[in-house]
């Protein structure tokens, strides 16, 4: 039952949104209070896996499954969810779009919500592609809101390259699909993953070892793996400010799980190497190319896509280090989408205000806005791993994880290329955070009630650096159970 | 007692100091075929200056007139922590060598501040010139003192002289040599005589220390040069009575502190004959090769710590 | 028991929509590419009801008569609207010449073949014989997404990609479950749409379908 | 006791960073914040000296915070707690100070700015964080609170040196100085890791006791990871590049915390790592760091030389000191590694003298530069002078910190460099002849570093304070505040304090680290009566009757002088200037002037470019209207290492970002070629 709360909302809001003609201000306010029914959803999710309960399943063929897993992605996706519902366009005093753009956004970032969330709470892996592929769909359409060149080039770049790597993870699905019909017969519910899991040794190794690769490369594209990441820079700079933080700060994240998903059941055939190695290389392909990308960047909604870029990276490198490394991937993936989602929602205010995306033209942030500035400001050096931040604790957790696999080697180069991305990042922070204010810009903010939503989520963020809540300890370490099966 | 003897011996070279300045000149002017001033001339020229009215700079400030009396102190505060008759008793443990060192130090120090004070070019010139040379000498004077140090197993005075008293063979060993050698361009040095500073001359490009105290008049310069007679005396002092310690009262009997006495002004002759000789036999060296002579007696300061460790 | 009929049959098939890629490739008008993909929809189709038939899974006859429904029908309609729309665009110098794709998909298949060797080994299924000849689909459509330069052109590429993986599931596993599949032709469905929507406004923002001319966000 | 202390010092920087968020502006709010630093730095230095001087080592934990990694775990024992006394040491006479120098951020009239104020009161909020992080530094227990505080002490100066943002440098040295701490973090974090075998609980108890079991090389390499990383803290050349950045741009009272306190917790660090943890290693550990010492502190004290922004003269100078320090510890790692305890005892109490000393000359020095910025605006000493005149107090207070650090008896630096002296002179003792023979050339170096820096000090003072003003601002300046006066004063008293009364400092040295790291249990004696006495009768001073003797003969001369009738008249009179009447400053002697002849001696070290232009007069060549002369030198490992190294990382990214090109066909190919490659590599490899 609970899933339908955590499922039907979203759908509710994208119908409502799509009948109520002309457009109130009321649907907009009306969902963003429905965006917190999956939340409260997600919390019982949440409580029940952290009780020790067995997993909650619903639908025919046990459709739907929330383990510790998705419960930790439901948190996430509904939690950035309400974030970017309450400080979405429509909700905002700034609304710069038409009726028609709001309506087609509402529609549309909801069914994006909604297909995010059926994806980390689908039990078959045939059904969490087939939801992917829909965040892609829903997502590209509300790119280009307002109409431009760079928009329509960010979009049709993100459709295509996000369809065609999301059609290999189907074909890659469909080898697994095949190699487990082949040896393991025809049993009902074959694609749900815990069926998938249980049988897993019974599979073939080289077809899945083909197949993995279909799927990484499938779903890495997703996450902006690189070298698979070039589609990201670009829509997630283009997008609309809230769409950005829940590509940024969730889709990612979802892609990510589907790999881990993957990954748990390859590694009960394979052993942990096969998927590790290439977890790591990826992971630090990306590392790399988003470090140096930081370095010279000129646009500071791009800078923030690349950073995403190197956190997925670093994500999958934890992933590929072992139980320790899960943890810390987990862990990081927390802190990336609160930090991230806060900084692009931020950035689009800025975006506002200055009317540039440009670093360059965009100074004097904290005179100009000084709880924006001071947010932004805060939320990049949480992102950065700066104490007293979740990110410093996951950060080192992942060097503990590195260290206790003895790849020091690897995280001396994972250390430096975080240095790299620290110094370049920190330096186009001061850029925008000091100097004179540019001419024709307004001056002066006061504080209101979405600047006090964005200090509860650095709130939460200081917690998470200081002590983790038995609770989310107990969830990860479950989820490392799950996936070290 | 003995406190009162040390005391006493600080104030003999106090006394002797500008005598022995006289004394360097009149050499001098000997070697150069002049007649000179009689030796004693310079005590003439302090009582003069003692008498005359003192001028003060109008940009000056307190610390100008603060520092011919720290530079003084400073100096005369050495004397009573050197051998010159025997080695200090009861003031041995206040300061060692390196105790010497800094204390000479804070004179030179003051005397450069003193120089900038009143705001000329020449003042200015000056300090930073007794700076530059002051710091490139200490090197060698560290490694002058690590080498008697390590002979000596000690780095306190009365040890060390009482050390080379006890053994005569370390007195010729190539470090002692060598240490001697490169203590002696530091006192060249560090006293202000050609060919690394000239104290005769007035003419601006090539003065050191004179340009220092050219705004100094009355009973500051009287003190200043008086102290600036003691620094002579005690690094004569020291080249003499570490080195060659014999002719030092070792026992504190009127005769022997008499013999002392003698043998201390003995001492003194020689190094003032040494020094005029020198200085009439070399040219003023050009500022910017001072460091090339004192890298010279650094290298032989090295080498003579090495040579010890060699040798041990 | 293996119908040596069957085997024939499904290979075929599934080597007369690989040469539909093939000839893709080989093509430069507009128009003939919707030709070619919708008769490859056609034989795959067919081949649907032949996997039916042989295997004995009558569900296969209505997925291939959705699979008719959208593929053989809609989309191509669709196509060739917008086709007749921007018809004056061709294919004129794709980043690969013609002799060097094909002989690029040559290579592409061959490598299909010897990848796939552990999974034809694996399987006992009479369609075994075709399922390299899928994933070569699979690596045409890349192909064709990969070097032709026209936005109308990577979408073809992009459903000939598609019908690979359908192929391949078809080949393999006789049909993936009915709940997936659904889900499939509607992603399908509506990455089409999207995907027409996006040419429709890139006309309108660059008066071209040219992707080349899409590099002005970089770095 | 420290179970109220400790409580106290928490609750003191709380109360003061609340106190700065809440209202850092006008005079309460300055003085509440003040207040609150001053409490939390003073019950922090009595509870490290009620530990130095009771013995026992004091423990706290939360397990709740930083549950996941072992708990935040303290324990206090003396080589902490000397820290701690070095952080209430520096910190209360900065935290007085500041009271009155943060009023310049209030108006717009401050130190440097220019422009309106703008993000200050956080500084407020921020010093008392950058206070606590610190203690907690020196209190940490085990791996990941260490790690956590010291990120966060970094994170809190960080935002100190930005205070004043607007003015031009600020931003680009606080970068600097950001980044090259989170590389010095990096280091430590992996050396730490590395140690524990990736345990970030792993108390220090616990490395304590698997250090020995470790393989050589590993310690070796944890051991150069440490210095590394602490070195970049302490400044240790070619690390230093941060330092002569940003204490000049940071809050004089800032800048004396982070030169007075902050870079010793780099020495901290190393010592904890390579003494206390690793328990001492092979000699050339202690050979590394004498050397490095060496070679920072003669380029420090030569670059001070050169400069003529005071501040960043001032900066260079704690590269050198912390140059001396670190000849000190090296000397006493090679001891240790010899087994030469009494001599390491010697060396560490040494730098530990020289770091407190340190700790009071600097921060009373870069207090006194505070209070010239404050009253001129200006840090270029070109258009200082004649300061002495209009800011007696500050004069003086500036003139004991120059005296102190030039070494001079009867001052702090005297006694600690002495002491130096006397550890390095022991060298002769150690069996290698080769380390051996390194003693005689470290003495050699830390005499050049002290015969330069009482030339750099002479410069420093003379050219700000005395003669006649070069500009209009040192022409109007004011005298310093009194709560400026009063932190410029504590610390001059604590110059002569520490100066004359070594014989009751020296023995609580002796107990910091009696007993840690293979040291004997026994604090080591060096004392005896009311003078220092070396191990072996190898030397004996004593700094209290030196200080009695001068004072007494000083005050003697003018009595004598009076007895003897010696004329006392004076006559002010205008200043001799071979005839010509009406002194300018421009004839006075500047600093770059004053700097000349060493930097034509270092000709080689510095490579300074020379410009000069001449203008003649038209009618005639023999006339000239003006002439300018330029010259720069260059710090050549910034050209050598820092360059290329930037070079190096600016080319590898314009590699990267050639690969975002903007082409979906290209975007498409690297995506092909991936599947391509790793499925060949997965049915194949």
């Amino acid at each position: 039952m609970t899933f339908l709360f955590l499922l039907l909302p979203p759908l509710i809001a994208a119908l409502l949104a799509g009948l109520v003609r002309p457009t109130r201000a009321w649907v907009a306010r009306a969902n963003a209070l429905l965006s917190l029914i999956p939340l409260g959803a997600a919390l019982v999710f949440a409580a029940q896996a952290v009780a020790g309960q067995p997993a909650a399943t619903f639908g025919p063929g046990e459709l739907l499954r929330a383990d510790s897993l998705s419960a930790l992605l439901l948190l996430c996706v509904t939690g950035v969810a309400v974030l970017a519902l309450f400080l979405g366009p429509n909700l905002g005093p700034d609304s710069h779009y038409d009726a028609e753009q709001l309506r087609r956004y509402q529609i549309f970032v909801n069914l994006f919500i909604g297909a995010m969330l059926l994806a980390v709470s689908a039990n078959n892996v045939g059904v969490m592609w087939v939801a992917i592929e829909a965040t892609t769909l829903s997502s590209a359409l509300i790119i280009p809101l307002s109409l431009n060149k760079a928009s329509v080039e960010a979009s049709w770049k993100y459709i295509l390259i996000g369809s065609t790597g999301i059609a290999l993870a189907f074909a890659g699905t469909v080898l697994a699909y095949f190699d487990f019909v082949s040896l393991v017969g025809p049993i009902a519910n074959a694609l749900n993953w815990p069926v998938l899991l249980g049988n897993a040794h019974a599979l073939h190794p080289e077809v899945i070892r083909l197949a993995f690769i279909f799927l990484l490369v499938g779903y890495g594209t997703k996450a902006g793996l690189a070298p698979m990441h070039t589609w990201l820079p670009d829509a997630h700079a283009e997008a609309p400010a809230p769409l950005s933080a829940l590509m940024s700060g969730v889709l990612l994240a979802v892609a990510i799980y589907a790999v881990l998903r993957w990954k748990a059941v390859v590694d009960a055939l394979l052993g942990p190497a096969f998927t590790n190695n290439l977890l790591i290389g990826l992971g630090l392909l990306s590392m790399v190319i988003a470090a140096f990308s930081l370095v010279i960047q000129r646009n500071y909604k791009r800078m923030l896509a690349y950073s995403s870029i190197e956190h997925t990276g670093l994500i999958c490198l934890g992933l590929g280090l072992g139980p320790a490394g899960i943890f810390a991937a987990l862990l990081l993936l927390i802190c990336h989408s609160a930090a991230k989602s806060m900084l692009f929602l931020l950035a689009g205010g800025i975006l506002q205000r200055y009317q540039s995306t440009s670093i360059a033209s965009v100074s004097g942030l904290l005179k100009a806005m000084p709880w924006t500035g001071g947010l932004f400001a805060t939320a990049l050096l949480a992102l950065l791993g700066l104490p007293p931040f979740g990110m410093f604790v996951a950060e080192l957790a992942l060097l503990k994880a590195g260290f206790a696999q003895d790849a020091p080697w690897l995280m001396a180069a994972v250390l430096l290329l975080l240095s790299v991305a620290f110094v370049s990042l920190v330096r186009h922070l001061n850029q925008l955070l000091y100097g004179p204010v540019p001419a024709g810009v307004a001056v002066g903010e006061s504080f209101s009630w979405r600047s006090a939503l964005f200090c509860l989520n650095l709130g939460g963020l200081t917690v998470l650096g200081l002590t983790l809540p038995a609770p989310l300890m107990i969830l990860l370490n479950q989820i490392v159970g799950i996936v070290t099966k | 007692m003995s406190i009162l003897l040390d005391f006493a011996q600080g104030v003999l070279a106090l006394a002797l100091a500008p005598g022995l300045v006289g004394l360097v000149r009149w050499f001098k002017a000997r070697l150069q075929n002049r007649r000179g001033a009689a030796p004693w001339q310079p005590y003439f020229e302090l009582i003069k200056l003692f008498g005359k009215d003192g001028v003060v700079s109008n940009n000056a400030s307190w610390l100008f007139r603060a520092a011919p009396y720290v530079v003084f102190g400073s100096t005369l505060a050495v004397a009573f922590l050197i051998p010159t008759i025997f080695a200090p008793q009861a003031l041995g443990g206040v300061g060692d060598l390196l105790a010497v060192v800094y204390l000479l130090l804070l004179g030179t120090f003051c005397l450069a501040l003193a120089g900038l004070d009143p705001g000329t070019a020449f003042g200015g010139m000056g300090a930073s010139r007794e700076m530059t040379i002051a710091a490139i000498a200490e090197p060698t004077l560290a490694l002058a003192i690590f080498g008697l140090a390590l002979e000596a197993g000690s780095t306190n005075l009365g040890q060390i002289v009482a050390q080379t008293l006890g053994n005569p063979a370390l007195a010729v060993t190539p470090g002692h040599l060598m240490a001697f050698a490169a203590l002696f361009i530091v006192t060249l040095a560090e006293t202000g005589r050609l060919p690394v500073d000239n104290p005769a001359t007035h003419l601006e490009l090539t003065m050191v220390h004179e340009a220092m105290i050219l705004e100094y008049s009355g009973r500051y310069l009287a003190l200043i040069e008086w102290a600036a007679g003691l620094k002579l005396l005690i690094f004569f002092a020291l080249l003499s009575n570490l080195f060659v310690p014999w002719g030092l009262a070792v026992v504190l009997t009127p005769v022997s502190l008499l013999v002392g006495v003698a043998v201390f002004i003995v001492k003194l002759a020689f190094l003032a004959g040494v020094v005029a000789l020198l200085e009439t036999r070399v040219a003023k060296l050009r500022l910017f090769r001072v460091p090339e002579l004192l890298s010279l007696s650094f290298v032989l300061a090295l080498l003579s710590v090495i040579s010890s460790f060699v040798l041990r | 028991m293996v119908d040596p009929l069957f085997a024939q049959l499904s290979t075929l098939a599934a080597s007369l929509a690989l040469l539909f890629g093939l000839l893709l490739l080989w093509r430069r008008n507009l128009g003939s590419y919707v030709d070619a993909f919708q008769s490859q929809s056609v034989v795959i189709s067919l081949l649907f009801c032949v996997v039916g038939y042989f295997g004995e899974d009558p569900q296969l006859y209505g997925v291939a008569l959705l699979f008719v429904a959208l593929k053989v029908w809609l989309m191509p309609r669709y196509l060739r609207k917008m086709q007749q729309r921007f018809a004056v665009e061709r294919e004129r110098e794709p980043y690969l010449n013609v002799p060097s794709s094909l002989i690029l998909a040559g290579v592409a298949v061959i490598l299909a073949y010897a990848l796939m060797r552990p999974v034809v080994a694996l399987s006992n299924l009479p369609t075994r014989g075709g399922l390299p000849l899928a994933l070569g689909l699979i690596f045409v459509g890349l192909l064709v997404i990969l070097t032709r330069k026209k936005a109308f052109t990577q979408v073809i590429g992009f459903l000939i990609l598609e019908n690979g993986i359908t192929v391949l599931a078809l080949l393999g596993t006789y049909g993936i479950p009915l709940i997936v599949e659904l889900g499939v032709f509607l992603d399908a469905l509506m990455g089409f749409l999207v995907m027409q929507i996006f040419i429709y406004q890139l006309h309108g923002t660059f008066e071209s379908i040219d992707v080349d001319q899409l590099n002005q966000l970089r770095h | 006791m420290s179970a109220v202390l400790f409580p106290l010092m928490l609750a003191g920087y709380a109360f003061g960073a609340l106190a700065g968020l809440l209202g850092g502006r006008g005079s309460v709010g300055r003085w509440l914040v003040a207040l609150g630093a001053g409490l939390g730095a003073g019950a922090g230095l009595g509870l490290g000296a009620g530990v130095i001087a009771g013995g026992g080592a004091l423990v706290w934990s939360s397990p709740d915070l930083f549950g996941f990694a072992g708990g935040l775990q303290l324990r206090l024992d003396t080589l902490g707690a000397a820290f701690l006394v070095l952080i209430g040491v520096g910190a209360i006479p900065a935290a007085i100070y500041g009271a009155g120098y943060s009023e310049a951020y209030e108006d717009g009239r401050t130190a440097l700015r220019r422009h309106p104020r703008q993000g200050a009161e956080a500084s407020g909020f921020m010093l008392n964080l950058f206070l606590l992080s610190m203690s907690l530094v020196a209190m940490a227990d085990n791996i990941f609170t260490f790690l956590f505080m010291w990120e966060a002490m970094s994170l809190s100066s960080y935002f100190l040196v930005i205070t004043e943002s607007s003015e031009l440098g600020t931003l680009q040295a606080g970068q600097w100085y950001l980044g090259m701490a989170h590389l010095g973090f990096v280091c430590v974090a992996a050396g730490f890791m590395l140690f524990a075998g990736g345990d970030w609980a792993a108390s220090f108890d616990s490395l304590r006791a698997g250090a020995a079991a470790l393989p050589a090389a590993l310690r070796s390499i944890i051991f150069l990871l440490a210095l590394a990383g602490f070195g970049s803290k302490a400044g240790i050349v070619p690390l230093h590049l941060w330092l002569p950045m940003a204490h000049p741009v940071a809050p004089s009272h800032v800048s004396a915390l982070m030169s007075g306190v902050l870079i010793k917790l780099g020495l901290y660090g190393l010592l904890r790592v390579s003494l206390d943890l690793l328990g001492g290693g092979p000699a050339w550990w202690g050979g590394l760091v004498l050397g490095l010492g060496a070679v920072s502190a003669v380029l420090g004290i030569l670059y001070a030389l050169m400069e003529n922004d005071l501040k960043r003269l001032l900066a260079y100078s704690s590269v050198e000191n912390m140059g001396i320090i670190l000849m000190a510890l090296g000397a006493g790692l090679i001891f240790h590694s010899y087994g030469l305890m009494a001599l390491a005892g010697l060396s560490f109490v040494a730098g530990l003298y020289h770091t407190l000393n340190h700790a009071a000359f600097k921060g009373l020095l870069f207090l006194g530069a505070g209070a010239v910025l404050h009253a001129t605006h200006t840090r270029n000493m070109e258009l200082l002078g004649g300061l002495i005149k209009r800011m007696p107090w500050t004069a003086f207070f500036f003139l004991v910190g120059a005296a102190a650090i030039s070494a001079l008896p009867p001052l702090n630096g005297f006694v600690s460099e002495w002491l130096v002296f006397q550890a390095l002179l022991g060298g002769f003792q150690i069996p290698s002849s080769e380390m051996a023979l390194i003693m005689p050339l470290a003495v050699g170096m830390l005499a050049l570093t002290s015969g330069l820096a009482a030339a750099c000090f002479v410069k420093a003072f003379g050219i700000t304070f005395l003669a006649i003003p070069r500009s209009v601002p040192a022409e109007q300046a004011h005298e310093a505040t009194p709560a400026m006066r009063a932190g410029m004063g504590l610390l001059a008293l604590l110059c002569l304090g520490l100066g004359v009364l070594p014989f009751a400092v020296v023995p609580l040295l002796g107990r910091v680290l009696a007993g840690i790291g293979g040291l004997p249990a026994d604090p080591v004696v060096l004392t005896f009566n009311l003078s220092l006495q070396m191990p072996a009768g190898f030397g004996q001073m004593s700094p209290s009757l030196m200080a009695v003797g001068l004072v007494g003969l000083l005050a003697l001369i003018p009595v004598v002088l009076r007895m003897l009738r010696v004329n006392r008249r004076l006559r002010l009179s205008d200043t001799w200037g071979c005839g010509r009447t009406g002194q300018t400053p421009r004839m006075e002697y500047t600093a770059t002037a004053f700097a000349e002849p060493l930097r034509r001696v270092f000709t080689q070290l510095y490579r300074p470019t020379k410009e000069l232009t001449i203008d003649f007069h038209p009618e005639s060549k023999y006339f000239v209207q003006s002439i300018e002369y330029r010259s720069q030198i260059t710090p050549w490992f910034e050209k050598v290492l820092y360059r290329p190294l930037l070079e190096g990382i600016r080319f590898a990214a314009r590699m990267v970002r050639r690969l975002q090109s903007g082409s979906l066909h290209l975007y498409l190919l690297y995506i092909s070629l991936t599947l391509v490659l790793l499925l060949i590599v997965a049915r194949w490899l």
